[in-house]
């Protein structure tokens, strides 16, 4: 119990330290990003630029997106079915 | 069009589409769904072979998901802005093990699941599983690894969870629930904080411009430790005889390679994305440590166990040993000049075993599950004397037992002694204890073999139906031909493996241009 | 064949290897008696008839002496497995405070 | 930085979560616990790709004098936290699945008491 505690408190101080070495709040590095937005309306023709990421530039991680969802429901369909024979 | 050039897409399509079709087809016959199910398996399979031959003979294959060409990566600001998917000869080499696991788990459920409600989702389940151990393998994208990481831990605990009947199969699945979450959680985490950095998701393109920051060495440990803990290796690995226990068998014999999956994603993260930028001196000495603890633990632990089950299941906690073994001295001799001399001979003994452990592990859980299926226990205890009429479970049993004792000439005993050469130049003792390790898998093989197998005829039983005998033969097969063949696998399979993941430039050029 | 750091290994050879033995074996046993009968050969047991009943030895009975004389390794082990999901966490954290440490050690200490 | 402040939320979010992993036996205190992570790393996605006065990257009634690209927050990050919310709903609703079919087994949601997988 003891050094559950001592494990946990350094492991957060670690990821402290993380929060204090990353980038000063909102002034993020941008490449990538910048590129999008100023080419998303050419490239996709959508107005919203979050859109055209989710659904263009990566629509890929959202068809995997509705695969985990698909996955989830036949997921919990398994698990709460009840027995309809009892062969074992 | 090029059929080759889209494989990789096909390959991650096909299953998907497929899975989403079965519940349909479930409402239409029972009979049509299983031969849809296995003839999507086969010409995966099929595909799968000809996308790694294309991979090893001509060199890392690319796909670019909404490109007009997809085979080369469009540039835009410099960076690659579309999720890439990146075959080089180690994703090929998980892609075969992972399709051709899956191929006899398919075969063998057709008899081992009853015909109940929930047969239907469970080959849903199956194919999605498939999907999310190819889609792990195949990406080049970081946040993509962390979806299809997902994907394929939902799947494996709902399948884990499938005789929900039983409380203990709950408890499992419940258990893999958490402990994958919080890994792919932090794994996450790590993602963003390499994102914050580069403001990017490619694994190439981050690797090209990394510098070896505090950032950077924070997200390598979460990602080291939390890949770990989904591969299996101690003192992370409690979830791993847990769940393997409950599951039906054939997913336990794919829930082996979907935790080879992880580990292929960490030796992904410790050579590609990372490779000598870091202190790998340090990160292959705790490698191997995994991996010593992993052997001797795993393999102590199984001896005294009753569960026919839950003592392979330690057994496969034990081999992962070997394989962080091999990987983690080759990761460790990285870039000096024994590199290429025993570095990549403890390499290919590494991803050898992987290929391997696959295949006979696979084949010792789809044993268990025949005796499962006869005897309803998975107690040695109420066993004894199955070889009376199980002939033909036992034949396999024999063989699976061999092999992963190491005794040649299976496959098990190529793999090892590649890993026992190799680890000897850099420390005897490494050697030993693995040879130690291989002794006491003898031990408590023979101690399984007597229970269930030898002795009088205790139980009236039948020999396994068909389908069973049929999965369990394909990988005997493999077994055998990866035995007598050995040379020609390493040559052909292994060392375009074991190349692809030490040369890290080769995978940055792939996608980044030279 | 299969080429290892020390030498190579021949799975093929080995199994022709083992054919030839297995043949100059069945010539040597063809040279012994033939008038040989199973029961002119019984073992002598203290002058006591031979039980017939056959035995299967449990597996729980089976290395016994292994993990008696391993008690206090597998105490340990099982206080380690306790099936306690909260502590599988735990062992996640503690190995990544290790990690840490092995990471970021070398830049404090030089 | 000290004005880090958002990451340090994020970073006691996570701390809060792990909390409850680590200590609550109750398994549903659990599962709550593996949401806070949950939110909190999405949390962090979402304050990486904030830009001081940047709006919404939305073409449709932009306010004038928005400098393109500088004036905009990051969409990517957005992204991905759509994506990661619905793996989280999807996970939450497969735990809290197996938290019921364990009430029904054991007659307990304590973790000390549900554990006939050991040793």
């Amino acid at each position: 119990m003891k050094a559950k505690t001592i494990f946990f408190i350094i492991f957060m101080a670690f990821l402290l330290y993380a929060a204090f070495e990353i980038h000063p709040f909102s002034k993020p590095t941008s490449k990538m990003d910048d590129y999008i937005i100023s080419n998303a309306q050419n490239e996709t023709g959508a107005n919203n630029v979050v859109t055209s990421v989710v659904f263009d530039y990566r629509g890929y991680d959202t068809l995997g997106e509705a695969t985990v969802l698909f996955a989830a429901v036949s997921g919990v369909l398994v698990a709460l079915r009840r027995k309809e024979d009892k062969h074992e | 069009m090029n059929l080759i050039q889209q494989m990789p897409a096909i390959l991650i399509g096909m299953p998907l589409i497929a899975a989403f079709l079965t519940p349909i087809i479930d409402r239409v016959n029972k009979k049509i769904r299983n031969g849809f199910v296995i003839v999507v398996l086969i010409l995966e399979e099929i595909f799968m072979i000809t996308l790694a031959w294309h991979v090893f003979t001509n060199g890392i294959a690319i796909y670019t998901m909404g490109a007009s060409n997809p085979s080369i990566v469009p540039l835009q600001a410099a960076v690659p802005i579309r999720i890439v998917l990146e075959i080089d000869g180690m994703s090929a080499f998980m892609g075969l093990i992972s399709a051709t696991v899956c191929l006899a788990a398919g075969i063998y459920s057709i008899s081992f699941i009853k015909e109940g409600n929930g047969k239907g989702k469970y080959y849903t389940l199956l194919l999605i599983m498939l999907v999310g151990m190819l889609g792990m393998e195949f990406t080049g994208d970081l946040f993509n690894l962390f979806v299809f990481l997902e994907i394929l831990s939902i799947t494996s605990c709902a399948l884990i969870a499938y005789r929900n009947w039983y409380g203990d199969a709950v408890e499992g699945a419940f258990k893999y629930m958490v402990v994958s979450n919080i890994a792919a959680l932090f794994v996450l985490f790590a993602i963003g904080l390499l994102y914050s950095r580069y403001d990017l998701l490619n694994i190439a393109a981050i690797s090209k411009i990394m510098e070896y920051g505090s950032l950077e060495k924070i997200a390598l440990v979460l990602l080291v430790s939390a890949f770990a803990m989904k591969c299996g290796a101690v003192p992370m690995h409690f979830w791993a005889p847990d769940s393997y226990t409950v599951a039906p068998a054939p997913i336990t014999a794919i829930l082996v390679s979907a935790s080879q999956a992880s580990l292929y994603a960490l030796f992904r993260t410790c050579f590609s994305l990372y490779g000598n930028l870091m202190d790998y001196h340090s990160i292959g000495i705790v490698l191997i440590l995994f991996g010593l603890l992993s052997m001797f633990i795993g393999v102590t632990m199984a001896l005294p166990q009753k569960d026919i089950k839950r003592l392979m299941a330690y057994h496969a906690v034990s081999q992962t040993g070997y394989m962080l073994l091999g990987v983690g001295v080759g990761l460790y001799l990285l870039g000096s000049s024994n590199f290429n001399t025993y570095g990549v001979k403890a390499m290919e003994g590494g991803i050898f075993h992987i290929i391997n452990h696959a295949m006979y592990k696979g084949l010792l859980f789809l044993t268990a599950g025949a005796i499962f299926y006869r005897l309803k226990t998975r107690n040695l205890n109420e066993m004894g004397g199955l070889a009376h009429t199980m002939k033909f479970t036992s034949i396999f049993f024999i063989i699976g037992a061999l092999a992963i004792a190491g005794i040649p000439p299976f496959n098990g005993f190529a793999s090892k002694l590649l890993i026992y050469e190799a680890c000897y130049k850099v420390n005897p003792i490494l050697s030993i204890i693995a040879m130690l390790v291989s002794i006491l898998t003898l031990a408590s093989f023979v101690k399984v073999f007597h229970s269930a197998f030898m002795g009088p005829k205790l139980h009236d039983v039948e020999e396994a139906p068909k389908s069973l005998l049929i999965g369990m033969g394909i990988l005997t097969f493999v077994i055998i031909l990866f035995g007598l063949f050995p040379g020609w696998v390493v040559n052909n399979i292994v060392h375009p493996a074991v190349t692809a993941l030490a040369n890290r430039i080769d995978y940055i050029n792939a996608v980044m241009g030279g | 064949m299969l080429h290892t750091t020390g030498g190579y290994w021949d799975a093929v050879a080995w199994i022709v290897a083992f054919i030839v033995i297995a043949v100059v074996v069945y010539i040597i046993r063809g040279l012994g008696r033939r008038d040989f009968r199973k029961d002119s050969a019984e073992p002598f047991f203290s002058g006591v008839e031979l039980p017939t009943e056959k035995t299967h030895v449990k597996a729980s009975n089976i290395y016994w002496g292994f993990t008696d004389s391993l008690k206090g390794y597998y105490s340990i082990m099982k206080k380690m497995h306790d099936g306690i999901i909260n502590n599988y966490i735990a062992w996640f954290i503690a190995i990544s405070v290790l990690l840490f440490f092995v990471v970021f050690l070398p830049e404090v200490i030089p | 930085m000290i004005w880090n402040i958002p990451f340090i939320t994020v970073i006691v979010l996570i701390a809060v979560g792990l909390y409850a992993v680590l200590f609550k036996r109750n398994l549903i205190k659990i599962a709550v616990g593996i949401t806070i992570i949950e939110s909190g790393v999405n949390l962090f996605l979402i304050t990486l790709g904030y830009r001081k006065g940047g709006v919404a990257p939305i073409y449709t009634n932009l306010p004038p004098n928005v400098e393109i690209p500088k004036g905009m927050v990051l969409p990517v990050p957005q992204a991905l936290t759509l994506t990661s919310i619905v793996i989280g709903v999807a996970v939450l609703a497969l735990i809290l699945s197996f938290t019921m079919k364990i009430y029904e087994h054991y007659k307990s949601l304590d973790s000390h008491i549900v554990r006939r997988l050991k040793e």
